[in-house]
């Protein structure tokens, strides 16, 4: 057991795969050399070689297309989008052959590769370095899209990614890169894509959230316990595909749920779950469900960005509203 | 020979004009009689096929089509060529090759059937898919490319593009990352004069479509594509400059589509009689055919009676597929994901529960 | 008065507004000398010369980024996407820069410009030529996205989203371009962006639906007549901004509703539709609201499409599901 | 001097050497003494203002920056010759351009500091915002070159990229377009030498940059961008270019960043200290600084006074954005739609009265 922060976690999964498989390979802008802008593949060049992690050159689409390839040809390339607001280059990489050549060529092809980008504000960055679309992704069939909100999550998650023969979206929190630290089992180990993880049991209200949004809910937690509120906190992981069950469960014993996400909010995360509420669990229902979510706006460069995001005062009103009900 | 005709001089490599007579001889490959007879025979094939496809498009018997008439001496040389452990990367207009890889045509006319079940090619290793987002391919092959230089294979990637193509970022990111990585691709574009209706001067200012390849510091040639020795000598020195480590290598290879964009297409719109019947004395396989003739090695008798056989087995694979039956519903889920997700099991069964109720319905 | 299908319709539209505002150009791949493959442009370069109607090179990101461009310099170009499924190359250029850059500039620069572009599957096409990915258009900040059901809307919304000084996505129905003909008004007149349209009234259920779905929802609403079943059908006309109050309305007057659409279910239109619904009308709800929409899979090819599409028996099997509710 | 300079050749072009020295007096462009101290002034005064960013940076009083330090001729001769009626279209390293066209340092100081507002820029005409998608704008750019030339305006665009740009698609769909139109269009790439730490080698294996021309059959031209005579004199070079209907044009201007990428980056983890030696000893600034001290036009008093007086200038213009006040609420929402959507204004309303019960209960 090793305290890690997430960029830590990330890195060390990611070098447990280059050294337990050669036909995993690194690379994107700047993870070579320098190590990623955040720093997650630092020391990995290094250690692996400039044939297995390397610079590409700047063309995101580039570095979808040629992952493709590689996939096909049999590799596991783990490629990084240096911001998800940089992944549009590469969209059409995405929607039309990452997702889709295993069911175009009915399974003779395998796409198994892992697109790695950090998405979400509350960092203070230029425009474009604080999207959080998940939505656009979850809508995609044949992508697979997953966050982690933990060091521990985030190594076990990717080494999953990586094994996985889909081809996996993994979002990473960057706000909180380096604001968690926790121990963190060595060597490898896994966590099954596609399940959410029930992180406090609550029986007035269900609160569904993932990556960064989990630890400002957690903070509201806080507020709401001290009025008397209960509540239940499911860390989604997998945007897609969504753990139906654990949700129908939970919300089936609150009788009340709310989703916290970044993103803008119509088309969002949020409708989708609360769909997926009133599919199981309508006649449990004792209000209606909640999206708490970014605004149908732009993320506001830094000095607007707080009357943006989610904050745990923000998240706490809504709690009260949604119990009140 | 790269020198000799670099694309800055707008050079065309020719060998075989089109009255079938060589123009250069210092340049025309060894092929042994056997092997040129079978190319031809193949390209013929592959002719009667695309000719007779587009009929059964008119009686409705398959969907929207896009012909190949006119170019079958790219995919001919490049069938002659590639082998079991090269990649295929075409677009949508290769026939030829595909069959030369081992495609079948049955496999084919169930894909323009609509049939996903056609791109599971059976016998054809290392082949992908027909692609239709153009260009994007092109980054497909680097990536295949990669993979070879990485595992120290010898293997070399064919990726196909047309004219219009050359248009597109993929197209400029595909050459500039495997000039980057000096991959063993060769990067073909079949300059056909349009994409669509809009012609190729339309797409681009630049002097010609193999020049681009100076913008990404690799060797590029602009090749009759109509002239089957030209075509087989330019893709066998590229051959030779994957070998060596110094690829990749783009060609242009300049043809006409004869026949329609697809089968929805008239191109009586955009193009003139004139301009076809000019393309017309260039025909890859007219030319060709006047060579063996020439050579003795093939007459008109032949050509009538194997194009006869050719017609019935064109038919055989096109009844066959026709009788394919129908599309399990199961497949539109099944390949969707190597694991796939809960909740799409959960969609199949909706669907079933459908079904189900239709069929009581109906009763 | 002129009989149109939506063909003649959206020519006309192009033609009335090349006619009356010099700043309008149109062009896209092969919409010049061939007039579109679908010949929704047909005529019109002969009539305003190769200048004001055009063929560009074959690149979407290409025509969308030069529009910007354009736009920014005051014209109105209205650029046709050959087909929704070849979008996606253009993708950075719309969520980057055609939906960012009024907000970006604070309303310094405008980008007046209409992509055009066909959707949806029923017409036995090749791959990628059958795809309805309005959600994906709809989550994004800053673009308002259209569709017109009808040749008289058709024309009405494309003249309304010529003349507005935003972005707007205009998908076109390509399965009913021919297949609806009706009576539409001479000239010029426009339809205001954003406002849905009741079709038929009701009192057991609200269907909302768009485009091509929207005759299919109409034929099955012929059988829920048979069996006393009495529909509302509204039809969006606008994906983003969505008329909530037309939907309120209806809801809490039939307090049932179902959502009919082509694209894939999750992260969907219908789930937004649906969140609208319980938060608008949470207490009226006498069901929960259902979406009847594609599955999350790709549109397969025409052989097996009709395991895919919405038809008219399984619209009804719905429908009946939802009023027994 | 497009021919000379054909980039094939590999062949750089330059006036003034590193030592301040004139090396081509054929093609030394004729600038007045006045304008010619007015743009060192300009250039001095932008690195000054660029070095004082960085350091109020490290002071936390503003967010990450990305220094033109040691680029600073390229903006400067762009700036010289840029007409209030000209687009300027810049990447994000542009700053001395950004001026000349009207934008106030205390607008680009706000950007920086997290407003939009100080991309409404309130006296440069014509001057798109800061692109942060790399190569993005320059499509923008080819568009408003086709106005200009739909409008029969005789106006120019300038637009920038970096060395990493290059390898983007929308480079080469841009540059593509523009060559298909011949619209009046100076595609400028500032190479310099890194794309954050990818070396300009490891972007594309062409010869050059300005060899890309060449596949959109357009000129080019490659230039010692640290030589403000070279610059200029391409420039005025290629807007008689535009001007004869013969453009658009594609300058790569060699430079270095002396700085960091941003003020996040670390350079010395990909580059050595020689090699910024050896561009230290190409710097701009000094290079016509020591030019205009032999012409007797300057010296390293005037320098130092003037610099003096910039460094108050710019900390007032700095402090003056310092205090620019808070960011209203409604600009997130209002500048969204020219016609906002009754929802949005439904989400204002939601979020004023959360603001409200926020109010309320810190009382
Ligand atoms: C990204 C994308 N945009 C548009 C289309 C529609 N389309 C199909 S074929 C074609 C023209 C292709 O021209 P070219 O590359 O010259 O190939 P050719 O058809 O001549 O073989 C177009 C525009 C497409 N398939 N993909
Ligand atoms: C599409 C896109 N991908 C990635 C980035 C992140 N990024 C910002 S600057 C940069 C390097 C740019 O290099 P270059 O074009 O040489 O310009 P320079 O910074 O050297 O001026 C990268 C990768 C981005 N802004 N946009
Ligand atoms: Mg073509
Ligand atoms: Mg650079």
């Amino acid at each position: 057991m090793k305290i890690m922060n997430m960029v830590n976690a990330i890195n060390d999964a990611l070098d447990i795969k280059l050294n337990e498989d050669r036909n995993v390979v690194v690379y994107g802008e700047d993870v070579g050399v320098e190590g990623g802008v955040f720093r997650v593949t630092e020391g990995l060049q290094k250690k692996y070689g400039a044939e297995r992690v390397f610079d590409s050159p700047l063309a995101e689409s580039g570095i979808v297309g040629t992952a493709i390839g590689m996939s096909i040809a049999g590799m596991r390339p783990v490629v990084e989008m240096q911001f998800c607001g940089f992944v549009y280059p590469a969209f059409n990489q995405i929607i039309s052959h990452a997702s889709r050549m295993h069911n175009r060529s009915r399974g003779l092809h395998k796409t198994p590769m892992v697109i790695r980008m950090p998405y979400g504000g509350g960092i203070n960055a230029l425009e474009h370095h604080s999207e959080s679309m998940e939505a656009i992704f979850g809508h995609i069939p044949g992508l697979k899209v997953i966050a982690p909100s933990t060091p521990h999550d985030a190594k076990g998650m990717l080494i999953s990614a990586i094994e996985s023969d889909d081809t996996i979206l993994y979002m990473e929190p960057k706000r909180i890169y380096r604001a968690i630290k926790q121990e963190v089992a060595d060597g490898k180990f896994t966590i099954p894509l596609g399940k959410a993880n029930v992180l406090s049991q609550g029986k007035d209200l269900t609160i569904v959230s993932f990556g960064a949004m989990i630890r400002e809910v957690q903070k509201a937690m806080v507020m709401a316990k001290e009025t008397g509120i209960s509540v239940e906190l499911i860390d989604l992981r997998s945007i897609y595909p969504i753990d139906k069950e654990t949700i129908a469960k939970s919300v089936k014993k609150t009788g009340r749920i709310m989703t916290v996400t970044e993103g803008p909010k119509s088309f969002g995360l949020g409708a989708e779950i609360s769909q997926i509420a009133i599919e199981e669990a309508f006649l449990h229902l004792e209000a209606p469900p909640v999206r708490v979510s970014g605004y149908d706006v732009i993320v506001p460069l830094p000095k607007g960005e707080h009357h943006y995001m989610q904050d745990p005062l923000k998240i706490f009103y809504e709690i009260e509203k949604i119990v009140k009900y | 020979m790269f020198n000799e005709y670099n694309p800055i001089n707008n050079k065309e490599f020719q060998i075989l004009n089109h009255k079938g007579k060589i123009v250069d001889k210092d340049l025309m490959p060894v092929i042994k009689d056997d092997d040129l007879l079978k190319a031809y025979k193949d390209m013929l094939f592959a002719r009667t096929a695309d000719l007779q496809i587009v009929s059964y498009q008119r009686q409705g018997r398959i969907y929207t089509y896009p012909p190949n008439y006119g170019q079958e001496a790219i995919s001919g040389a490049v069938g002659a060529l590639i082998r079991d452990e090269d990649w295929l990367v075409p677009a949508f207009r290769e026939m030829g090759a595909m069959l030369a890889k081992g495609v079948t045509l049955k496999e084919l006319f169930l894909y323009f059937m609509g049939y996903e079940d056609g791109s599971k090619f059976s016998k054809a290793k290392k082949t992908l898919p027909i692609s239709v987002p153009i260009a994007s391919q092109f980054l497909h092959a680097a990536g295949l490319g990669y993979a070879i230089k990485y595992k120290k294979e010898k293997d070399i990637v064919y990726a196909f593009v047309g004219d219009g193509g050359t248009s597109e970022g993929d197209f400029h990111e595909a050459i500039n990352f495997a000039g980057v990585w000096k991959i063993p691709v060769i990067f073909i574009i079949q300059n056909n004069q349009y994409g669509i209706s809009t012609p190729t001067r339309m797409q681009t200012a630049s002097e010609n479509l193999a020049v681009k390849a100076i913008a990404y510091g690799v060797k590029g040639i602009k090749v009759d594509g109509n002239d089957y020795f030209a075509m087989y000598k330019a893709i066998q020195e590229s051959i030779k400059i994957c070998e060596s480590g110094e690829g990749p290598v783009l060609i242009e290879a300049v043809t006409y589509r004869k026949g329609a964009h697809t089968t929805s297409d008239d191109p009586t719109k955009y193009r003139t009689k004139e301009e076809e019947d000019i393309w017309d004395e260039k025909d890859p396989l007219k030319r060709l055919k006047s060579y063996l003739i020439t050579k003795k090695l093939w007459s008109d008798k032949d050509e009538e009676k194997i194009v006869e056989q050719y017609k019935v087995e064109v038919d055989r694979q096109f009844i066959e597929a026709e009788n394919y039956g129908p599309y399990p519903k199961e497949d539109i889920f099944k390949y969707m994901y190597a694991e796939m997700p809960d909740d799409l099991k959960e969609q199949e069964k909706e669907y079933e529960r459908f079904l189900e109720w239709k069929a009581s319905r109906s009763k």
